[in-house]
């Protein structure tokens, strides 16, 4: 009969929460990242402000209501966007057993939620005038909502489950799962007659709108994008900060 | 007992367990082959439950290797679990079915063939012989404990993983499931346990492993 | 050592244990159907008795209450196999894991999707559909049942082990019911007004037969994900 | 030995502890609440967009709804007391067992029945009601959750510790829900047809009396038979 | 400890005992007064947990009557439970709460008022330190039925019925509980209890029945 005895073991390694995974690196260079993606956004999303409210021209047959298209639309396509985005990291999460892209699958979440909820608002806002109801049973108003709810069921999974990397793991399968319903989303208009627009942008026809107004989306766009990029890196932050407290807190005693 | 032919090792290399945010063990080796008992000790919330599981390929551990006959444990996946027989705290029965049932069924999850007079025969053995077609909810702790534990006398897995297996039973059945697990061992079978009982067992290579922290 | 089981005899036995373990409390399998019909009557209750009203409600209705009973049986599915500790047994099965649950599901519908579709038409004529939109709405819920239960399945896997699970399935769920739904009542819509079936129907077809190749796959790994 | 708590200390943490197991998961709060939404939205999905059809058929599809969101909850109230054992200590407290029940059935409603109350509004502009109507469906839901949330808990009693819970709780609770259904969905669609509500209302406030009086009392006695 | 000051008494006259349809227990006769340790022994499935229950007054006995200073217990309902503190297989722990808030509730229940030092420093004494502030689903086993028990400490009921409370507990805190129940027994409480394990426990009155049929 022998014994192990692994106390001595312990005793002369001591044991390193961040030694495993790479977030050690990563929160200084976000650090750094985020004040520019903030100034960046501020003055891009405040340009394109001002290229949709003062500088495009009146439309004709919507007339002033039209302008909020700037915000739709851009809004629009970061909520579907967003969510290929989270689910493409949940899926790298999966593959690589990688703590930090769990986190920002999880940091994405809120952002593009939000700009799911500005699309519906700003939408409804503009189907009052344009179609006389705030909200219509349309394919793709219909499928953005699903979106949502999407959004909330990866929360509502993660806030179930106390265990972080099971959380992780669980809502990183439903994302994965759930990155169906964007091409039905984006194609609805084109599946379904729908009382909604069709694409009218697309980089390989001549665009179909005025020139200022492309602009004028693609500024607000790369804005959002910016915008995102920094808040995504914020949240990240605070969730591996969180995250190691907690580990310390276990480690202390 | 046939597989005393073949040669098994499982190896765990600086393996890490890690609940929750918190570490339980780390940086643990050792190696069982045939005829190990390997009996892991420590005060409740060590880890040995968790240590079980790991060695099961029920969870992956947090860093660190875990391999059966050289291969990793997750790679070869079915190709392992089929050499195993985990038995854990929650006795793995469902209370609609009756024992013979319910040993028919796990016994086909590991691929084994049912044989309804020699099942009979074990479940007698263990005392059940009233309650063998009674749905298993009508038992009593202990005796739904037998249940779970008469597939160690039907299965033939090389490599049996027992979570605090004495639970629950009397002396008598204690007493069969110790010369059990020794006979087991003594014919080149290799077990991983844990209890808070004080046993020996006499095996031909029994090890101790204590978790304490 | 004995010959191994093959693996259809596995499969074999995983399925019949399913069906055992429900028709030995046969009020579980009558339940589903039972609530399909309640709550059917409801909606006629909730809304007085006008006719017209009835059947332009008729196909929402009848597939939405398919829906909701499909879901609340879900929480079945692998919830007491995760509690009594026999999900530890099926994933360390020598077979892969993706096949037994495959069966796992296989038998859900069975039990809780077949005898929708038998029912469903007595219901229907409850709300004066005629026989071809009966006939409808027979084929789309044979097909739309088993993408329910198969999309389902990867809702209860998530979600073991967690309190509060029928609710959260339910949220987890119901948003990738959606297409299903659509096409399924699209089509016994399409019906009514006169105009073919068949796209809405092949439109269900595909969605099934997506749910058959990813739900198996992503209900195994949220299944080993839950028991971690 | 040490002064005894009054019973109303008793009932108060009895309550404080039922709101702070679901408050910890705030997802099971927000669970009912977001089924709430998703399945009134399924709905317009199946029947097409009318927004006539829809106006007709809104009070009956916002009621059932609700009772089924409800209903969907009721499998909270005591299973999980009764899986851990808490319930045991329950039955042999030094307080009735009546008011104890009675606190577990008041937090139910409060965390499952009030806030659909709370948002119904919202989704009644969905289906385009107008204002008098979403008073009227707000009023009578504020009443008819907390019967529901009583009667209900008769059936969560009865069915602990039986698998399949899930649905046979169904069967068992939709019978006796029909009435609040009947009295609440009339109310609202008599304001529709321009009518006074306040007969249906006093019918469902006598439901609600009634259930106030009678299902405390049967759900105690349901528990003391579920763990003998 | 003041209940000393009160002279209670359990009596069993011909209790008969049966589950199913099946005859455990037949004309059960006994008295535990202050001091006394009953121990209830017997193999798997005799009935020890049958018995424990309808001591407590959860199911009725089949025949025969149980009571509690001369008053049939199921006439006295709260009246007797508020002497009772029963701890049965199941924990009774709320796996969402805290080992405190767990506590807390229980002794509410039984009318206790709770005091957060003393709650405090009985799990710590339980070595629960760390968990304290932790849901208890993330406590292991014999952690989780460490919980249960500390309601033994902190509550003053003059009699204590525990179904196998040793189970799961490490070799300390099985030394820890021992203690304890005989402080209590040697302060006038009464215990009634069974366990598996070989124990003797050192009471004014230490009465051990078998259930053997
Ligand atoms: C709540 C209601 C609405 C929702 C959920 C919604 C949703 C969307 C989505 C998801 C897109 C992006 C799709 C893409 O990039 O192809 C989009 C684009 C657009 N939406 Fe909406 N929308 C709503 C209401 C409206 C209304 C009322 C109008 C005006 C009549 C409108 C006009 C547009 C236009 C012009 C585009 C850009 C299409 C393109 O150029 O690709 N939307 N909307
Ligand atoms: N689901 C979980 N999440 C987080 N931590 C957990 C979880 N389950 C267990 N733990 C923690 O892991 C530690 C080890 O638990 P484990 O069940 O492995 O202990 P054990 O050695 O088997 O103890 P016992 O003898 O009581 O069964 C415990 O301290 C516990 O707090
Ligand atoms: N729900 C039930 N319905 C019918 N019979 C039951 C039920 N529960 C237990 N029994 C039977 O009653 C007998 C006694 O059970 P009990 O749980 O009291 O035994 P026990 O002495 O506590 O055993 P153990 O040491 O295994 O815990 C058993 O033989 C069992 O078969
Ligand atoms: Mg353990
Ligand atoms: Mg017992």
């Amino acid at each position: 009969m022998k014994n192990i005895d692994i106390k001595s073991n312990m005793q002369t390694s001591k044991f390193n929460w961040l030694q495993y995974a790479s977030p050690k690196i990563f929160y200084p260079l976000a650090g750094k990242l985020i004040p520019w993606c903030l100034a960046g956004a501020a003055i891009l999303i405040a340009y394109g402000l001002y290229l949709g409210l003062f500088v495009a021209p009146t439309d004709f047959q919507q007339g002033e209501g039209y302008r909020i298209i700037f915000v739709h639309v851009p809004a629009a396509w970061f909520s579907m966007f967003l969510y290929l985005l989270m689910a493409l990291y949940a899926g790298l999460g999966i593959v690589l057993n990688a703590r930090l892209s769990y986190m920002m699958a999880t940091a994405i979440a809120p952002t593009g939620a939000m700009f799911t909820l500005v699309a519906l608002v700003t939408g409804s806002l503009w189907g009052k005038p344009m179609w006389g109801a705030w909200w219509v049973w349309d394919a793709r108003l219909t499928s953005e909502l699903i979106l949502l709810f999407l959004y909330i069921g990866y929360f509502s999974l993660q806030a179930a489950i106390d265990d972080k990397s099971r959380a992780d793991k669980a809502s990183a399968v439903l994302a994965l799962v759930g990155a169906i319903n964007v091409p039905i989303i984006y194609f609805s208009v084109k599946w379904w007659n729908t009382l909604h627009q069709g694409a009218s942008v697309s980089l390989m026809n001549a665009p179909a709108m005025a020139a200022v107004m492309l602009k004028g989306m693609l500024v607000m766009a790369i804005g959002f994008w910016l915008y995102s990029i920094a808040v995504i890196l914020i949240r990240v932050r605070c969730e591996i900060l969180e995250r190691d407290s907690k580990a310390a807190m276990f480690r202390q005693d | 007992m046939v597989f005393l032919a073949n040669q098994y090792a499982l190896t765990a290399e600086h393996v890490v367990g890690v609940r929750g945010e918190r570490l339980l063990f780390e940086k643990l080796n050792f190696k069982c082959s045939n005829g190990t008992v390997l009996y892991l000790q420590g005060a409740n919330g060590t880890g040995k439950t968790t240590l079980l599981r790991t060695l099961c390929g029920l969870s992956k551990p947090y860093a660190g290797s875990i391999s059966w006959c050289g291969e990793n444990i997750n790679s070869l996946a079915e190709e392992y679990y089929k050499h195993v027989l985990y038995i854990g705290h929650l006795p793995g029965i469902k209370e609609d079915l009756t024992a013979l049932e319910n040993l028919q069924f796990s016994m086909a999850l590991s691929g084994t063939p049912f044989h309804l007079l020699q099942a009979t025969e074990v479940l007698k053995m263990l005392g059940l012989a009233r309650g063998l077609n009674l749905p298993t909810r009508m038992l009593s702790q202990g005796q739904k404990r037998r249940v779970a534990l008469a597939r160690l006398w039907l299965q033939d897995s090389p490599l049996w993983v027992l979570d605090e297996p004495f639970t629950a039973l009397d002396v008598a059945a204690t007493e069969l499931l110790k010369k059990k697990i020794e006979t087991f061992a003594n014919a080149g079978g290799m077990v991983i346990m844990t209890t808070h009982q004080e046993v020996i067992i006499d095996a031909p290579n029994f090890i101790q492993l204590r978790l304490d922290s | 050592m004995y010959k191994e089981l093959g693996t259809f005899s596995v499969l074999y036995c995983v399925l019949a244990r399913d069906i055992r373990v429900a028709l030995r409390r046969q009020s579980d399998v009558a339940a589903v159907f039972f609530f399909f019909i309640i709550a059917a009557s409801l909606f006629p209750l909730g809304s007085g008795a006008d006719p017209k009203l009835l059947k332009a409600m008729a196909p929402s209705v009848l597939w939405v209450t398919a829906l909701l009973s499909c879901m609340l049986s879900l929480s079945r599915m692998y919830a007491s196999d995760h509690a009594d500790g026999t999900l530890e047994q099926i994933m360390l099965s020598n077979q892969p894991t993706v096949l037994i649950v495959l069966m796992k599901i296989l038998a859900h519908w069975l039990l809780s999707g077949l005898p929708l579709v038998l029912v469903a038409p007595l219901i229907g004529v409850q709300f004066n559909l005629s026989g071809a939109e009966l006939q409808t709405l027979a084929l789309s819920l044979l097909m739309g049942t088993l993408a329910l239960s198969l999309i389902g399945s990867i809702g209860a896997a998530l979600t073991l082990g967690i309190r509060g699970t029928g609710v959260l399935i339910a949220i987890l769920v119901l948003p990738l019911y959606i297409p299903v739904l659509v096409f399924g009542a699209g089509a016994v819509n399409a019906v009514s007004i006169g105009m073919s079936a068949n796209g809405a129907l092949s439109l269900l077809g595909a969605v099934l037969a997506m749910a058959l190749v990813f739900s198996p796959l992503a209900s195994a790994a949220a299944l080993r994900i839950a028991l971690e």
